[in-house]
């Protein structure tokens, strides 16, 4: 019961400030809604017993990733952008295949649930108290089986260092105030 | 004796040899990030040398890797997939090798056209080539990685060095509008990847794609038996599929390849096109052959459709295209049909025709970008049509390179291009297309208009007042790598055939 | 077998030697004098006529008279099937010297040598001299080549050389460009005869398995076989008949074949234009020798011939329109020329009637007689020509009897040759034709009959305005006007002396002869079956009748020949002004010309520029407007379709794909979120497909399983 | 020695190739050093292919001068090399046609000569290949390399609307020949799929197809698609009917040489594909096999009247004479389908005989063309007074042409017209239709160009032929008399090939002989021994 | 917890609301953070997942997929700057220098 109360209170705000981030003009305004979006989502990852992950989740999203949002769009003044919103045909259309599509996906999950086990391979979760602590597995996974993802993603990030410090590089000489 | 390097001894003779290529180009990759510190703005060029060295020893590595495939391949005692590593995250096979292979010749190549067009847009920097390796260790993940979480890290890694070498240009508008519209897209669609790959988490518990295939032939097998529709499988199927064309830029997810190949550094635009939808085509074959093997008979036709798709907009599109790289950006698209098309057929001819395929594609498509290159000069982009006017009279070396990778792009035979199609028809009447392949085989005739009309623009106009393009020593060597494989895969197709049988075991 | 002789040995020098002078004059013909060119050139057909007079005396002494010699196998492509199963096709280079052949080459090359002379004084003046005698050596040669070849093959390469030479004597005033034409129209119509002719020799050779002759006096008859033999082995087991149709179609397909050639209806209209030419040329070519060619032909094919009487008999028929169709345009004809061309249609009209009604050796005898009257009346205007320094209208002559003798006398001889006057010549062949003719087609005899009278009349006002009357010659002329030389006279002479004494060979049976002629012939013409009720010999009271008709008919044409140009030289001209579209159409020579160009000559050119539209525009599309599409219009949808409908695969490809290409190009807007919206659609699409793949892949899958 | 004469054809093959790889490290500058090395190498091209007349073996059925080496083992493609009668007399028409067409060109060509002639001598190499192969692949291969050269031909030397010419040609033949690649695979693929073994191997393809033992997998179904497969290829080659339109096109707008190259020989790959892998694919089934000739028979005849209809609306020579060249090659087309020896041999000869009458009919528009830089046939008119040699040359060539008697271009026509009598009688009848036209639309050019006064003031003082013109032409005059008056050699050489063809693809032919005769042979004996009654004695 | 159900449509929800984002929006800064949202919804498909296998495969590659969003969200914002320096805008419709 608490269970679903949860869900449906997370699911809830997740959905709902999603779509409001996805509407306001605003640009900071879309932004404090993705948060609340990415929180209420971390509050769905301790429902599902991942601790780490919802430690995760609000450190690095939240902290970390939506700050350099925020601190971007104060960069780069999006004011000037505000005004000019029109809701164009092509918009209309998007809007269109877009909830097509999540209708269609939702009727295939609608079907799916009427396979054995939900069309999931297991039946049932495996009840909580058997789970081990969830850090502590994430771990060990994570530095076995998963040594080498580990290793790509530090490539990766090394990319997206570099590669963030290339563009936002001023060209010498080219655009100097 | 114990000294200190017995544990790299040992590493090296465990998990260490998989990924033996990669960790050289991380190391070089490293090296250059570094070293470009201690470089006088003259000197950035050295970061290039480097770079090659990098991919030197990267091939070194890779041989390694070879010979010690090749014994497992030789044993006759134990079946042998190939050298497994890191919980069998990793596996180095034929497959990985040829790949990889061409991965580091794309890369070399790319560098060596990089030089002189750096020094002309005055962007000589390091961290351009320590991208480029680091772009081309997420490649050989996407062929080594037999893992979900590889193969997605490998493709991100490769995608993310992507989109700034793209920008790299960053005062150039249509560089940071390339970039931009990459980014977003490229992102977008590795969110769409990414939710495929999470449900095939989900309706086979493991993230091992061998694994996950034999689950999926299981739950086959009992939805069948129970006639259901395992829509699930379908929906990580359609999404993991829509997120892999986009890679590969088939229609109708191709729409940014055009903009970010115009946009793109030259040299850069080549590598997208060969690099990256080379390395994306590994992938996409890994995951259709061990994941979605099994089900071939059900998504057959939607690839066939999309393969067709991309030949009639590919080819149709480029006809009128005026500015080069645009339409090798839609040649390029209908490229990726006809391997597609290999795909479609499935069998081993199939196989060995995409790789046959790729292995010229590679090729003959940095050359015909590499002549582009060649093209920029000061003060002149050098990209449009109109620009290669008179290149014969100006420039008959790269008028008749230019002419033999076109042939070779339409595929015309005696060039490398033709047997790469011939394996694709081949495989296509083999498995009984004839239609797909009558659709092929005519799609050549319009690429060769196309294609002729450059080549009527280097040798039949009168050039303007141009200065005669001048090619540097680095860009020969690129441009004769190319060519030599343009054509000796043409003339000489058998060890190349070789190769692409060694790929797939055979 | 014992040596033939010389002459029989060396029968392939016969054609060979004016060969020879031919490839002489055309090759370096320019830098020789003008004597060496009469020399070589008069002298070889010299050589070929004491050959070939050599050749058929030694011919009497063979029995049967005929000898064949095969000089190497010419064309020989392989396995047809045929008369008893597969046979190798096989024409050889082969010469046959029977009865029949004799008889032409001492035709050919006797009338030939006498016409070489002449034209030595007649060509005397004429620029290219030497292209003048290489072309009549060629002439010849294929002359000879047609009559002497032992198979319809070699026949017919001597029938196009014959034709070839036509066109380039026709048109050796090639400045001219009538003389082109009627170069040109001579050769295409001839053409359109030769499509019968080729033909009719597949049949033969696809029915007989040979197109050689005969297998006489070949050392193995059934591997050299030959038509006569096969025919009569075909008849004797009963494989054809009597009527057999594919023999109707042979003997049909030649004489088409033969209606080219011998200017025959409905093909003759080439001739009378053909006289563009030099006069020698028409005096050999359009006269003498080439257009007898079809009569030779059908006379060599008679043994087909007697077995097909419907063929037969529509032989005899349009040899007999044609004779009285001729006859009557040339009685309005102005130029002198072209009178003695519709005569010569006319005369050869009465060669295949007599043909047609089985009277081979007197179709043959005619063709003799009218060679060399018929030879010495164009020599003789062509002298007359000469004489007015070229003149050719009929209404600007008269009166020249006395001026030039040499030619007016011989030419009167001619006159009254072809007239039927006895003993001339021409009497007794066409007599002999007309008696034959009444015996099996009565009222084709009748036609022949106001033929010949219609022949005297032509033929008289032909002599009467040129020699008599009043003389009409411009007096710029008049002074010029002189006799020929020698040598144009002196065949003249020879000629005429041909023309009175050439029917004697063969003197009518009825005046105790003893038909010499037919009698040599007989072999060639021999019955292939015997008829079951030969009907029994004409009386002589029927013959001398008939004899007297034609004589009469002959008479009264030149009575009224002399009451309307002599008498009463006004009186022709009432005549035209009381029936003026008589007249009118006779003169206009009954518009074949402009029906024929109506008919076939304008709608092949409409066709070909219609074809010609069809390609540029239907085949090929908007080629012609190539720009057009470079500019990449975006074009209407009416435009769009008309390029589409008239344009061809090439540019279809090039064009309408690049069309179709334009509105790709519109959805690549260049903006992002359109793109991205393509991915999504792409996703949707893939789904919704999938999705409903596999639902009837399951149910297939059901299907199996149950 | 004898490595040349085991490898003759490689050698003859190559040469050209050498020649060109030669040329390359010519100095760009000096035209005339161009001039000399391209000619000697086209010399030597023809030179080397005359040992082949020496020693091929007269009469011989099968293919000689094999030369087989692995080439591509993993697809079962070979280097494999060999001609038979039929192959050796067109390998003979492309090296002197070939040597012909490089020495005409010395004068015409002002520009960019090296690369012009590195284009000839690599065309020559393609041509020789086609004819030589033995191997589908490789046969393939040379058929499409050709294609290359011969568009910078046009598409670079040609005249005004030379780039849609030479695209119009290459994309054109381009299209029949990926069909035709189709064609090959599904051929090989099933050939495999019978004999268990990959191959390219055209006699052991073709014998695979005809094996009864293998009817199952080459069902009549499949050998008729294939039939169409290769079909287009060849037709457009050719070309047949609907798809001659690149013809007048690329032509009109070729050099000269280019022209001779494309009118003599590479027309003739079209046909010579027929002969050798269209006819054997026919299927065997009556029906659908007479479906199928007929189709191919109608096409052939509209292409020979059509043709000719509409030469006689052309205004401009060489288009003419191209439109000419369709009404000829329907000729060729019509005794190939007529599956008769003789329709075939005759359609053979015909190849060689247009080969070099239309040829030569393009040498001779050229050397006017290279006086005058106008095609049209109004310009000019009354040549035979400033030029009488050329006009007896044009002439001959004309007569030739035209399929006048002792020239070379009756005895195919006759023959493809006797093949296709046996078969059909109205095939006949039209075909010689197209002879009357033949004579009109040739005679016609004649004499508008020849005849008549000179009505231009320009064409008053034309030089005639020099020495150069001459030896390019007096060849070809001398072949066109050699084969009207004694063509029994060039009969020799097909005769044999053609009757192991035709044993193959229309064996019901020869059944007929093998059908007792109704004639008692002693019958025809005696009734046409000379001894019998009927003819007299000897 | 509750059924799996349950978790996937509220992952559907969030990447269809994600991808209504990226087509609709022409803020790249708010494409940009629609595709996290996209992100976000696979990592609930996958702790949904790794929570029902019990298995922490799925936890590891959520853990790696907000690392990648990070990554891209640092790269993005650079070309975005990168951007804007030279354009002085950042909306998606304004990038149309490269069409056709």
């Amino acid at each position: 019961m608490l269970d679903s109360i949860l869900f449906y209170f997370f699911a809830g705000v997740a959905v709902l400030s999603a779509a409001l981030m996805v509407t306001r003009r605003n640009a900071i305004h879309s932004a404090v809604f993705l948060i609340t979006t990415l929180l209420a989502t971390a509050g769905i990852f301790l429902q599902l017993r991942a601790e780490f992950l919802f430690i995760a989740q609000i450190i690095l999203y939240v902290g970390g990733i939506m700050v350099l949002f925020i601190f971007v769009m104060m960069l780069v003044r999006l004011d000037v952008a505000l005004h000019h919103i029109r809701f164009r045909l092509q918009r209309f259309v998007a809007l269109i295949v877009a909830l097509t599509l999540g209708g269609y996906i939702s009727v295939i999950l609608f079907w799916a649930r009427k396979l054995p086990g939900q069309g999931l391979f297991i039946q049932g979760a495996a009840p909580a108290e058997r789970l081990s602590p969830n850090s502590e597995q994430l771990a060990k996974s994570l530095f076995s089986s998963y040594l080498l993802p580990f290793e790509i993603a530090s490539v990766l990030l090394l990319v997206a260092m570099v590669g963030a410090v290339v563009m936002a590089k001023n060209k010498k000489g080219a655009n100097e105030p | 004796m114990h000294s200190i390097l017995d544990p790299i001894i040992s590493y090296m003779h465990g998990d260490g040899r998989v990924i033996l290529p990669e960790m050289f180009l991380l190391l070089f990759a490293l090296g250059i990030l570094i070293f470009d510190f201690l470089l006088e703005k003259k000197e950035k060029h050295l970061n290039a040398m480097l770079a090659l060295f990098g991919v030197g020893f990267s091939s070194v590595g890779l041989y390694l890797q070879v010979k010690q495939y090749n014994l497992e391949r030789a044993n006759p005692i134990r079946e042998t997939v190939g050298l497994l590593g890191f919980h069998q995250t990793v596996l180095v096979d034929g497959f990985f090798i040829v790949f990889a292979s061409l991965f580091l010749a794309a890369t070399a190549l790319v560098i060596l056209l990089s030089v002189r067009y750096l020094d002309l847009e005055k962007e000589q920097e390091g961290e351009y080539y320590a991208l480029i390796l680091l772009s081309c260790i997420g490649m050989m993940f996407m062929a080594s990685g037999i893992d979900l979480i590889v193969l997605f890290l490998g493709l991100e890694t490769m995608a993310l060095s992507f989109y700034v070498m793209t920008g790299f240009l960053r005062a150039n508008k249509r560089s940071n509008e390339a970039a931009m519209k990459y980014l977003l897209l490229g992102a977008f669609s590795s969110g769409i990847l990414a939710y495929g790959f999470s449900l095939l988490y989900g309706v086979s518990a493991s993230t091992d794609i061998r694994q996950i295939g034999r689950m999926l032939d299981a739950r086959l097998q009992y939805t069948s038996a129970h006639s259901f529709t395992d829509w699930l499988v379908i929906l990580a199927f359609v999404t993991v599929a829509a997120g892999l064309f986009f890679k590969v830029a088939a229609v109708p997810f191709h729409q940014w390849a055009p903009d970010v190949y115009e946009g793109a550094p030259t040299p850069i635009t080549a590598y997208v096109s060969v690099a990256s939808k080379t390395a994306s085509f590994a992938l996409l074959l890994r995951l259709l052959t061990s994941v979605f093997g099994g089900s071939q008979a059900t998504w057959l036709y939607a690839i066939a459709g999309v393969a067709v798709a991309s030949l009639t907009w590919g080819n149709l599109a480029a006809l009128t295209q005026t500015n080069i790289k645009r339409l090798l950006a839609y040649s390029s698209i209908s490229h990726v049909g006809y391997i597609l098309l290999g795909v479609v057929a499935g069998n081993e001819i199939g196989m060995v025709g995409i790789m046959y395929y790729l292995i010229a594609y590679v090729f003959m498509t940095i050359g015909a970008f590499a002549v582009v290159v060649v093209m920029r000069q000061r003060g002149i982009i050098g990209d449009e049509l109109e620009d290669l006017d008179g290149l014969y009279e100006r420039n008959p070396a790269a008028a008749v390179l230019l002419l033999i990778f076109m042939l070779s792009l339409a595929g015309i035979p005696a060039t490398a291009g033709f047997v790469g199609k011939y394996y694709i028809l081949w495989s296509l009447i083999e498995t009984h297309h004839p239609v797909l392949a009558v659709i092929a085989a005519l799609y050549i005739v319009p690429a060769l208009y196309y294609y002729l009309r450059v080549v009527i623009h280097a040798w039949q106009k009168k050039p303007g007042q141009v200065p005669a393009p001048q090619m540097s020593s680095a860009q020969a060597i690129a441009l004769g790598a190319a060519v030599f494989v343009s054509l000796a895969a043409g003339l000489y197709p058998e060890p190349f055939a070789r190769l692409a049988h060694y790929a797939f075991g055979l | 077998m014992t040596s033939p002789g010389y002459f029989l040995a060396h029968l392939w020098l016969i054609p060979l030697f004016p060969l020879i002078t031919a490839a002489l004059m055309l090759l370096v013909g320019r830098i020789l004098p003008k004597s060496a060119v009469s020399f070589f050139c008069v002298g070889s057909v010299f050589l070929s006529f004491v050959h070939a007079a050599g050749a058929v005396l030694q011919l009497r002494n063979l029995d049967p008279r005929v000898y064949q010699q095969i000089l190497f196998e010419w064309v020989t492509p392989g396995l047809m099937p045929a008369f008893g199963g597969l046979s190798p096709f096989v024409a050889d280079w082969g010469y046959l010297l029977d009865p029949l052949s004799a008889v032409m080459i001492l035709v050919v090359t006797g009338v030939g040598f006498l016409i070489h002379v002449y034209s030595i004084g007649y060509m005397g003046h004429e620029g290219g001299y030497y292209r003048f005698f290489g072309y009549m050596n060629l002439f010849m040669f294929a002359m000879l080549t047609l009559v002497l070849a032992n198979n319809l093959l070699l026949l017919f390469v001597g029938w196009e050389g014959v034709g070839l030479c036509s066109y380039l004597l026709i048109g050796f005033y090639f400045l001219k460009k009538s003389a082109s034409d009627a170069g040109k129209k001579a050769f295409i119509v001839n053409r359109v005869g030769d499509t019968g002719f080729l033909l009719g020799i597949f049949f033969i050779a696809t029915t007989f398995g040979t197109i050689r002759f005969t297998s006489h006096n070949l050392p193995d008859p059934v591997a050299f076989a030959g038509i006569k033999e096969t025919l009569a082995a075909m008849l004797e087991q009963g494989r054809l008949a009597y009527g057999a149709p594919v023999l109707t179609v042979i003997a049909l397909l030649l004489f088409f074949g033969a209606c080219g050639k011998s200017a025959q209806l409905p093909l003759y209209v080439w001739l009378p234009d053909a006289m563009e030419g030099p006069t020698p040329v028409s005096a050999l070519i359009h006269a003498a020798t080439m257009v007898t060619a079809g009569v030779y032909m059908v006379a060599r094919m008679n043994g087909i011939y007697q077995l097909a009487p419907i063929a037969m008999d529509l032989v005899a028929i349009v040899g007999t329109l044609t004779a009285i169709f001729a006859a009557s345009m040339a009685v309005a004809q102005t130029d002198i020329k072209r009178v003695l061309a519709y005569s010569t249609i006319s005369q050869l009209g009465y060669m295949f009637l007599a043909l047609g009604v089985g009277a081979f050796s007197a179709g043959i005898f005619h063709l003799m007689t009218h060679a060399f009257f018929k030879a010495l009346l164009f020599l003789g205007a062509g002298s007359v020509i000469h004489a007015l320094s070229g003149e050719q209208d009929l209404r600007k002559m008269g009166g020249l009897w006395n001026s030039i003798p040499a030619t007016s006398r011989p030419f009167l001889i001619a006159t009254l040759a072809i007239a039927g006057i006895p003993p001339l010549a021409g009497f007794f062949s066409k007599d002999e034709i007309l008696g034959q003719a009444f015996e099996h087609l009565p009222y084709l005899w009748f036609i022949g009959l106001l033929t010949a009278g219609l022949t005297a009349f032509y033929m008289f006002r032909l002599l009467f305005l040129a020699f008599f009357g009043l003389s009409r010659v411009p007096h710029e002329l008049e002074e010029h006007i002189h006799e020929s030389p020698k040598s144009m006279t002196v065949p003249l002479a020879i000629l005429a002396l041909l023309s009175i004494v050439g029917g004697w060979f063969a003197f009518p049976v009825l005046w105790g002869g003893e038909s010499t002629f037919a009698n040599f012939l007989a072999p060639v013409f021999r019955r292939v079956i015997p008829e079951a009720a030969e009907a029994g010999p004409q009386t002589a009271l029927v013959d001398f009748l008939l004899m007297l008709a034609s004589v009469a008919i002959a008479v009264f044409g030149i009575w009224l020949a002399h009451l309307i140009y002599i008498r009463n030289p006004q009186l022709h001209a009432k005549l035209a002004a009381s029936w003026p579209r008589l007249h009118k159409l006779l003169v206009n020579k009954y518009y074949v010309d402009e029906i024929y160009d109506a008919l076939f000559v304008n709608r092949i050119k409409d066709l070909s520029t219609g074809f010609g539209l069809f390609d540029a525009k239907v085949i090929d599309g908007i080629g012609v407007d190539g720009s057009a599409w470079l500019a990449r219009v975006f074009s209407s949808i009416s435009m769009w379709w008309d390029k589409w409908v008239v344009d061809g695969l090439v540019n279809f490809i090039g064009k309408f794909t690049q069309f179709l290409s334009t509105p790709i190009r519109m959805f690549q807007t260049g903006v992002f979120s359109s793109y991205a919206m393509f991915i999504l659609i792409g996703l949707a699409g893939l789904l919704l497909y999938y999705g409903y793949h596999m639902q009837h892949h399951m149910q297939e899958l059901m299907r199996n399983l149950r | 020695m004898s490595l040349i004469s085991h490898h003759l054809l490689s050698v003859i093959l190559f040469t050209p190739l050498v020649g060109a790889l030669v040329l390359i490290f010519l100095p760009r500058g000096s035209q005339t050093l161009h001039r000399i090395f391209g000619n000697i190498f086209g010399i030597l091209g023809f030179v080397v292919s005359i040992p082949l007349v020496r020693y091929f073996p007269i009469g011989y059925k099968g293919f000689t001068f094999e030369e087989s080496a692995d080439w591509i083992p993993s697809i079962g493609a070979r280097y494999y090399l060999g001609i038979d009668g039929i192959s050796f007399l067109l390998v003979m028409l492309t090296t002197l046609l070939g040597m012909l067409a490089i020495l005409s060109s010395w004068a015409a060509i002002q520009n960019r000569t090296k690369e012009y002639y590195i284009l000839m001598l690599l065309l020559q190499t393609g041509m020789l290949g086609v004819f030589m192969s033995l191997d589908f692949f490789l046969f393939y291969v040379f058929w499409e390399v050709m294609l290359v050269p011969m568009y910078f031909l046009i598409g670079v030397w040609g005249s005004e609307r030379r780039l849609y010419a030479a695209i119009k040609f290459f994309l054109y033949t381009l299209a029949g020949s990926v069909l035709m690649l189709l064609g090959i695979l599904a051929l090989y693929f099933n050939a495999a799929k019978a004999t268990g073994m990959h191959t390219f191997d055209i006699p052991t393809l073709l014998a695979a197809v005809q094996n009864p033992q293998y009817a199952q997998y080459f069902p009549e179904s499949l050998k008729v698609w294939l039939f169409w497969g290769l079909f287009f290829a060849f037709a457009i080659k050719v070309p047949m009917f609907p798809f001659h339109t690149w013809l007048p096109d690329a032509h009109t707008e070729a050099p000269t040489a280019g022209s001779v190259i494309l009118a003599g020989v590479l027309l003739k790959m079209g046909t010579y594909g027929f002969i050798r892998f269209s006819l054997p694919l026919l299927p065997t089934d009556p029906v659908l096999r007479s479906r199928i000739i007929s189709v191919l028979i109608f096409l052939s005849l509209v292409g020979i009247i059509y043709g000719a209809i509409v030469c006689l609306m052309q205004k401009d020579m060489k288009r003419l004479i191209a439109y000419s060249s369709v009404s000829h090659l329907g000729f060729c087309t019509l005794g190939i389908f007529a599956l008769t020896p003789q329709g075939l041999s005759g359609s053979v000869l015909q190849q060689i005989n247009h080969g070099i009458s239309t040829g030569a009919l393009f040498l001779i528009v050229g050397i006017l063309y290279e006086r005058r830089h106008t095609r049209l046939i109004s310009e000019f008119g009354g040549l035979s007074t400033p030029m009488p040699n050329y006009a007896a040359i044009y002439l001959i060539i004309t007569l030739s042409s035209l399929g006048m008697p002792l020239l070379n271009g009756f005895i195919g026509e006759f023959t493809i017209l006797q093949g296709a009598f046996v078969v059909s009688k109205a095939w006949a009848a039209w075909g010689t239709l197209g002879i009357v036209l033949g004579a009109a639309y040739l005679l016609w050019l004649y004499q508008r160009v020849m005849f008549g006064p000179v009505t231009h003031e320009v064409n008053k003082t034309l030089p005639d032929m020099n020495l150069r013109e001459y030896a390019v032409l007096i060849p070809l005059v001398v072949l066109a008399f050699w084969i009207g008056i004694y063509p029994k050699p060039f009969f020799g050489y097909i005769n044999n090939p053609v009757e192991k063809i035709v044993h193959q693809v229309n064996p019901t032919f020869y059944q007929r002989a093998a059908l007792p005769s109704l004639v008692p042979s002693n019958s025809l004996t005696s009734s046409t021994s000379p001894n019998s009654a009927s003819t007299g004695g000897k | 917890m509750m059924s799996p159900a349950h978790y996937l449509f509220l992952s559907l929800a969030l990447f269809i609301i994600g991808c209504i984002g990226v087509i609709t929006r022409r803020n790249v800064i708010i494409v940009l953070m629609s595709i996290e949202l996209i992100l976000n919804a696979v990592n609930i498909n996958l702790v949904l997942f790794s929570r029902i296998f019990g298995d922490a495969a799925g936890q590891v590659f959520a853990l790696f997929i907000i690392a990648d969003a990070a990554a891209e969200a640092a790269i993005g914002l650079g070309i975005i700057i990168a951007f804007f320096r030279n354009r002085e805008t950042v909306m998606a419709d304004e990038m149309d220098l490269l069409k056709w």
